[in-house]
C-alpha cells in the first residue's frame, strides 16, 4: 500500500505531503462580520480554500408563490467566483452549483428555526473566491457562522469536514494535490452540540472498514472548528470587527 | 388519482400508522415493492431496459455519441447521465429546465454507477487523442409513485448491463457489447412517522421528511451516499440502514443480468 | 415512374418495401391506462412508432394569467425522448416540437369541451419513446384516447393520420425507411363522427390530383383506427389493464 | 389607435356582418386588400422587399453565409427562414423569445419555400464538402394589421427573386443572382361569423376561429398546408378555398418579377 | 496630421471623403405617422441610418410588479434587424443593446411627463432597419418624434448628435467609412430648448481641447434636426402622411 | 443592517442636508472616502486587488486563456470584462442573468480600460494567426454601499498593472508581467439634493437622481463618459465636475502601483 502508480502522497511514518498526519485537518481561520452592508456574514479561510459567506433577512419572501404560510424559506446560493479556480470559471447556470446549494440549503433549514418567520426568506450567499478542495464543507461551516451572526435562532450550529482516501489510506480532510490523487470523499455536515448529522454526501470507493474509518475522523474534527466558530462571533459582537 | 393529499393529515396519518410499525400500503418497514425488469425495450437505443415498482415506472436508454478525448486524458472515453424527469410522470412534475430536485436524481445516479468504477474509460478509447466512445444514459420516468431513485438506478444498470457499443453504424470497428465490471446498486431510505423505511410511495416521500441514498458495489463497497430534504438522523439510525441496504443491494444485484 | 434515382420504394405490382399496398396503414395497437398515476393514458404503437400521452386534470391553472374565464385551458406538451431516434435528441428546446404542440392543441381544444371548465387547465403529455415517421399523427391519436381515460368529455374522438408519395406514387402512411425518399406529407386529424377536420398540415409537392387521392387515402384508414381506440377504452375500464 | 375591441362584443358584430355576407371593411368574402410590392429597399441585405397589405407592413431581407455541406449531403447549401415577430409591429407582441405564434409564422413560411424545391440546394455549393452558402431569410414585421402570413409569404419570394449571391465580398466568384426557379406563393383564409375569408385583417383574427393557409406552386401545385387555431372544418369548406386559392396565388405570382 | 497609416479621410482643404467639412451631419429626413397600428411612430434616416420608433401606450403597466405607483414606466427597446448590417446579426440576448436601450429610457424618461399616468407602461420601440454609424443617436431623435406623434406630454425634445475624430481631427457625426478609423466618439442627447442634457456617453481618446471642440459641434448641430423634427409632425398631423 | 430607507423621506432629508452644503456622513461636496488598495489577494488569479471604499468592498481578478485572433486582426488578442454582481454584496442584487444595472457596470468599467488604448493588443499575440492571450477581468463586489463603479474600475487597474500572463502554466513561453501602459482612472458624480457629489454612499444613491461616469487617462485625456439614470444637467455642471475629477484621477493615480 502507499502507492498510486509512481505518485506516494503519504510517506511511510504516515505524514502526508503538507506535514499532516492521516487525522488532521489543514489550518483553519474564521472572521464574523465581514460584509459590512450584510445583516450577518463570515469568511473562512480552509487550507487555501477561501469562502465568504453572507445572511440578508428574514425579510417577506416574493414573490408570494415562494412563500410559506408556517416557516421562513432559506435562499441559499453556492458560487464559485470566476478567479477562484486555475482555469477561470464561466459565471452562469452550473449542476454542481446547483445541487450544493440544495443540499446546503436542507442542511440549514434543520437547524434554523424557520417557524419564528412565516411567509418571510433568509437570503445565505456562499462565494468561494479561492478553491482548493472541500469548498462546500467550507460554505457550510461559513453559513452557520453567518446565519448566527444575523441573529437569526438556531437550535445547533453545523459544521462540515470531509475525509478521504488516498494511496488506499483513509485520511481527513483532503487538500487539492491529495484530492487530484483521491480515491473517495465522505463529507459531512455534523451538529455541535447534538452530534447529529444534517449533511451526507459520499463518492467513490470504500469499503465498510475504510468507510467506518472516514466517518470517525469527521465526527472527531469538529470538535476545534467549532471553537474557532464561537471565538470569531464573540470577536464580531464584541465590536472588535 | 386520488386527491392530492393534505400534507399536514397525511403526515399525523404516517405518524400513526408508524405508532404501529405500520405503512400505508401494508408493507413492512424494510420491505420493498415487488421489482420487474425487461430490457431491449427500446428499439433506438442501444442498451435499455423499462423496470416497474409498484406504479412507479421508469425508463433508462443508453445511447453512444463519438467524442475527442480531453486532453489530458487522451486514451478515456466519457459517460454522462441526464435525468429530466418530464410532466408526463406525475402531475407533481412540471415543465421547463431541470428542477434542483431532477438534477439532484440525475447527479446521485450519475455518481454511483461512475465512482464505482465499473465503466472502464480507457476501454471506450478508439483512437488515442482523437476518437473516443462517448456513453449517454438517459433515465426517463414515466410514472412516478415514489422512489424514482432506486428504480432509476436500477434500470440504469441494466439498461448498461446490456447495451452495444455501436462500431458499425459509426464505421469504427465491430459491434460489442459495452464492458460493465460491477454491478453498483441503490438503496433509498426516507423518513416517514418518525422513522426510516425502505423503498417509500409517492405520499410516503410527501409527508416525510429526509431521505437518504445509499450506493454499494460488489463486497459492500460504498460508492455514493446522498442526504436529502430538511432533517437530522443519528449515527445509529444510519448504520440500521446500511446494514439493510448491503443485504437489500445484493438481492438486487441478482434481479440484473 | 416507379424509380427515384436507383431506389425502388414499390415494386411493380405496387406493393411496397413492408409488403403493404398503397393504401394501407401499418400495424396499429393502442392500450389505455398506462400510466398509473395520471387521471388517463394511453399508448399507441404505430409500425415501430411508440407514443405514450397522460392526461392531468381538470386542475387550477396557474399562474393565474394563464386563466380563461370561460373555460379550461389545453395545456399539450410534445416531445421526443433522447432514445427515441437513431441520433440521440438533446433534451430542451426545439422550434419543430412547439409548433407541434401547439397545432396538437388546437386540433383537440375543437373536441374537448373545455367550457364545462372555466378558469382550469388539462395538460396532456405526450412522449415519443420510439420515432419512426408520422409520430404527430400518433401522439394525437393518443391523446385522443389518454383525454377519453380521463373521462374529460369531449364531441368526438380525433383520428390522424397521413399520407405521402413516393417514386411518384401516392400512399397512406409512409414508414421512416419510405420517408426517407418521401416527396409529400399530407396528416390529417378527423373527428370520427363528423368527419371534420381538425389539424392539417402538408409539406411536399402534390399534384391537385396526387393532393385528391392523398386525401382520400387519410379519410378512409381512419375507421380501423377508431375502432381499436374503443376497444383500448373497453378494455381499460372493464378492469383489464 | 382604437381600443383594444371586447372579443365578446366583436365576435357578435362580426357573426352580424356575416348574416349579410358583409365585412368589417367592406370588402368580399374573397376580395384580398391591396398589395404593394417594393423590392431592394434594404442596403445591407443582399434581397429585400416591403410588402404593403392595408394596415399590414412587412420587409424581407435575404442575407448570405458560408457554410460547411452537413456529411451526408457534402454538394447542398442550406435555407433558413427567422421570424421573430418584434413588439414595434403591435400591442400584441411581446418582447422575449418567440411565441409559439411567432415559431408557426416562420415554419409555414419556411416550408411553403422550401417544399416547393424553387431553391435548387446543389447550386449553392462552392467547394463540395468544405463549402456551401446558406441563405437567410429574414421576415420582419413592421405593423400587423392581420394576415402577417401572406404578407411574409409574398415578401420573402419577392426578396429571394431578386437576391445576388456575394461572391466577390466572400471572396469565392462573382456575384450573379440566387436562381429561384418557381414561384410559391402562400392565401390564408380565416373562419369570421361562421365562415371563411380571405385576407382577414387583425380585428376579423380577434374575432374569428381556425385559420388556414395553403401554399400553392406553378401549375397548382401544392406545396403546403396549416390549420392553425381551434376549430373544425369540412371537406367541402376546404374545397372551397382551395379553389379561390388556385386564381388567387395566380394573381399574386404576376405581380412578382 | 492628417493621416493614419496610409488612409487619409480628410484632405488638405478640410473636405472629407464624403465632401462633408468638419461640423457638417450627413443628410437627415424624419417622417412621423409611418406604422399605422401603433398610438405614434415615426422613421429616420439619417445618411444610410434607417431606424424606425414606435409608440405603444399608455397602457397599464403588467406583471404589476414592474408598475411604479407615482409614474408611468418607459419600456425602451433598441433593436438592430438581423438585416441592417453587412454580417447578419444574429437575434437575441446582446449587451450591447441591453445598455442602449436603458440609457435611452434613462434619456427619455427626463422629458415625458410620465407622472401623469402613475401605473401604467409606455412602450418604445425602436429598430434599427440600417445601420451605418450613429444608430443610438437616431434611434433616441426618431423616439422622440414618435412620442410627440402619439401625443405624449413632454416637456421638451431630445435631439442626438455625435462627434468624434478621425485623423486626430475633430469632426461631426463620423459616417462607417470614418468610423471604422475613427479615434474617438462622444454622443449627446440635448434639449432642443432647454440645451440641457439627458444622454452623454463618450469613448476613445480626446484632449481636453479636442473634447470641447467635439461638444460644440454636438451642440451647433441640434437646431436644424429640431426643425426638420417639427416639420414632420406637423406634416403628419396635417392629415397628408 | 438599517432598515431600507423610504426614497420619498429620504430624498426630502438629502434635499435639506444639500441646502447647508451637508452629506449624509458628514464629508464635503466633492470629497471621497478613504481608498484602500491591496495587490495579490487572489491566489488563483493572474492579477488581483481588492479595494475597500467606506463600507464598499469590491475585488478584481485577472485571468487569462488562449484565444484564436479574429480573422482579420491576426496578431491582436483579446480583452474581455465581466461584472456580475452577485447576490452577496447588497440586499438589493438579485440572483440571475446581469441585470442591466450589472451589465452597464461592466460596459462602463470595460470601455475605461480598452479605449484608453493602456492594452497593447498586438503584444497579447503568440503566433500570428493562431494563438493569442485573452485578458478576462471579473469584477466582483463583496459590500456594495455605493459607486461601484469608481471601486471596480479601481480594483481593476491594480490588478491588471500587477497581473503576469502565465506562458509557462500554457507552455508559451516564459511568464511575464502584462504591459498597461497607462494608468485611466474613474470618478462617479451623482445628483444628490439638487447638485452633483463625488463618490456617493448608496443611500444618496438611492435618493438621488442621474449620475456621470468619468474616466481621465493621462494628461487629462478623456476616454470614457457614461450618463446614467433619469435627469437633465447644463453643460456648466458639467465642466465643474469635470474640473473636479482632473484633480482627483491624478490623486487616485498615485495610488497605483
Amino acid at each position: 500500500m502507499g502507492g498510486y502508480g509512481d505518485v506516494q502522497m503519504i510517506d511511510d511514518n504516515g505524514i502526508r505531503v503538507d506535514g499532516r498526519t492521516a487525522g488532521d485537518i489543514r489550518p483553519v481561520e474564521i472572521r464574523a462580520g465581514v460584509i459590512p452592508v450584510a445583516d450577518g456574514s463570515a469568511e473562512v479561510i480552509w487550507g487555501t480554500n477561501h469562502v465568504i459567506a453572507a445572511v440578508y433577512g428574514p425579510m417577506e419572501a416574493h414573490p408570494r408563490k415562494i412563500q410559506k404560510q408556517d416557516r421562513a424559506v432559506l435562499d441559499v446560493r453556492y458560487n464559485m467566483a470566476p478567479f477562484s479556480t486555475t482555469d477561470r470559471m464561466r459565471p452562469g447556470f452550473n449542476r454542481r452549483s446547483r445541487e450544493i446549494s440544495k443540499v446546503t440549503a436542507e442542511a440549514l433549514e434543520t437547524v434554523v428555526l424557520t417557524e419564528l418567520y412565516p411567509r418571510s426568506k433568509i437570503r445565505v450567499e456562499i462565494e468561494v473566491l479561492t478553491a482548493e478542495a472541500g469548498t462546500r464543507c467550507a460554505g457550510i461551516t461559513a453559513a452557520s457562522v453567518a446565519l448566527a451572526d444575523a441573529g437569526i435562532p438556531m437550535t445547533d450550529m453545523v459544521i462540515s469536514v470531509a475525509s478521504g482516501k488516498i494511496n488506499g489510506i483513509v485520511v481527513c480532510d483532503l487538500n487539492k494535490e491529495e484530492d487530484n490523487y483521491g480515491e473517495a470523499d465522505l463529507p459531512m455536515g455534523i451538529c455541535a452540540n447534538s452530534g447529529d448529522l444534517v449533511f451526507l454526501q459520499m463518492d467513490g470507493d470504500l469499503s465498510p472498514e475504510e468507510f467506518q474509518q472516514a466517518w470517525d475522523y469527521n465526527m472527531e474534527s469538529i470538535g476545534p472548528v467549532h471553537e474557532l466558530m464561537i471565538e470569531a462571533l464573540e470577536k464580531a459582537n464584541g465590536g472588535e470587527s | 388519482m386520488a386527491a392530492p393529499p393534505v400534507p399536514e393529515l397525511l403526515r399525523a396519518h404516517l405518524t400513526e400508522l408508524a405508532k404501529n410499525d405500520e405503512r400505508l400500503d401494508g408493507r413492512g418497514r424494510f420491505e420493498g415493492r415487488e421489482v420487474q425488469i425487461e430490457t431491449g425495450v427500446l428499439p433506438r437505443a442501444e442498451g435499455s431496459a423499462r423496470v416497474v415498482m409498484g406504479d412507479t415506472i421508469v425508463l433508462a436508454g443508453v445511447k453512444f455519441q463519438i467524442m475527442t478525448p480531453y486532453p489530458d486524458r487522451p486514451t478515456s472515453g466519457g459517460f454522462m447521465t441526464s435525468a429530466e424527469v418530464r410532466p408526463v410522470s406525475g402531475v407533481h412534475w412540471e415543465a421547463g429546465p431541470p428542477s434542483p430536485a431532477a438534477i439532484e436524481l440525475g447527479r446521485v445516479v450519475d455518481r454511483g454507477i461512475r465512482e464505482s468504477g465499473c465503466l472502464d474509460m480507457s476501454d471506450l478509447c478508439i483512437l488515442p487523442g482523437e476518437k473516443a466512445w462517448q456513453v449517454i444514459l438517459d433515465v426517463f420516468a414515466l410514472s412516478d409513485d415514489g422512489n424514482l431513485f432506486d428504480a432509476f438506478a436500477t434500470a440504469a444498470m441494466a439498461a448498461l448491463r446490456t447495451a452495444i457499443i455501436p462500431g458499425e453504424r459509426f464505421d469504427v470497428g465491430e459491434d460489442r457489447p459495452l464492458p460493465v465490471s460491477k454491478k453498483p446498486m441503490m438503496c433509498s431510505y426516507h423518513r416517514v412517522g418518525g422513522r426510516f423505511v425502505y423503498d417509500a410511495v409517492r405520499r410516503e416521500e410527501i409527508g416525510g421528511a429526509e431521505r437518504i441514498h445509499i450506493t454499494l458495489g460488489d463486497d459492500d463497497h460504498v460508492h455514493s451516499l446522498q442526504k436529502g430534504l430538511k432533517g437530522a438522523f443519528t449515527a445509529d439510525e444510519f448504520a440500521e440502514i446500511m446494514d439493510h441496504a448491503r443485504q437489500r443491494c445484493a438481492e438486487l444485484r441478482n434481479m440484473i443480468e
